[in-house]
């Protein structure tokens, strides 16, 4: 099934787009999405987001349609 | 509680202050301010992104939670977005409350949990802009 | 650190934002409204009266002594005097500074020592206006 | 020498004035004065100031010119 990623900030840099779609296997983690997607990608430095979430990078992402990349966050 | 978050790429422009109720004792209003200054690197402002739908809902979240604790009667919440020059605005926040110390706690207590959990950051330089 | 200390009998003009330095990164302000209930009584406002060259020295002198432990860059605090309509504002406060922790606590730690010490009184009638 | 007495809130109500000037002996306390002008007056009910400081009921008055009665404040 298709996922959309989205990344945010500095993830777009590292990613080198802004949101792009992959497919998915049932069962699949966040983290062995951007283990296939992304090998370099250090998921220790973002928490990820399904659906607009926080999410656990080893739950699965299941009905999830927008996964999100969210790097430290600084607003204000 | 009333509640309203905007997101906005153009300069905040303050809401005229309406009271909903005649019991409003107290309205806090914080303006975040850009600083010329930030980790020592002098700037001319800062690029602002956010996955806007999703820290809409967390902040609405984040509100009702807060409220149960610090009961007030409304919030309005304005984040601008892009390039913010030094000396103007990224965030505004107005609190209405029935007595000071829930409307100070609210807004104290909101800042601390936005800035460690909703989608929003920023930048000395515009990533992603150039993708 | 710039501080105006202003009592006015009339409604409460907010003075004009303006940024001393480029360093302020948080602006807040509070407003004390008068509200319709006091003490479980319906009012139509309040009046307030004050020793005014007493106030303006003990808020003088309170603001400098907050300030050594929550710098800050500027407070302006307006205090209106005589009647005072429900849903209008008394007291009017903005303290601006670097950080908004500083900004927050100076606030709060402003009008409880005001709320403590400083000679300014409400009442649901005129007195001494009699005499 | 002189000494005016201002009074504010309820306290005007109860001293029938807003301020007086009164005379007043050298080593005269606050307390003593309102004693002789108003000898039902409650002192333990407010604070007592002199030219614009809180002070002592029981400090002399000694080169004060301004005493005000301050009883519980309320702005805000």
């Amino acid at each position: 099934m298709p996922v959309k990623l989205l990344a945010f900030a500095h993830t777009r840099d590292v990613l080198g787009f802004q949101e792009r779609v992959f497919d998915c296997a049932p069962g699949d983690t966040p983290r062995a999405l951007l283990a296939r997607v992304a090998p370099t990608f250090d998921c220790a430095a973002c928490r990820i987001a399904i659906d607009g979430e926080y999410r656990d990078w080893d739950a699965p992402i299941g009905a999830g349609r927008e996964l999100a990349l969210i790097p430290p966050v600084s607003g204000g | 509680m009333e509640v309203t978050i905007t997101f906005t790429q153009g300069v905040i422009v303050i809401p005229p202050l309406e009271l909903p109720t005649r019991e409003i004792g107290a309205v806090v209003e914080f303006y975040g301010i850009v600083r010329e200054l930030e980790n020592g690197r002098q700037l001319s402002g800062l690029h602002y992104t956010a996955y806007e739908s999703m820290a809409e809902n967390q902040l609405a979240r984040m509100f009702a939670e807060l409220q149960k604790a610090e009961p007030c009667i409304a919030v309005h919440f304005i984040h601008r977005l892009g390039f913010v020059p030094v000396g103007e605005a990224s965030l505004y926040i107005r609190v209405l409350a029935v007595h000071r110390g829930e409307a100070l706690r609210f807004l104290a207590a909101a800042i601390d949990r936005m800035k460690a959990d909703v989608p929003i950051w920023k930048s000395d330089r515009s990533e992603g802009h150039s993708l």
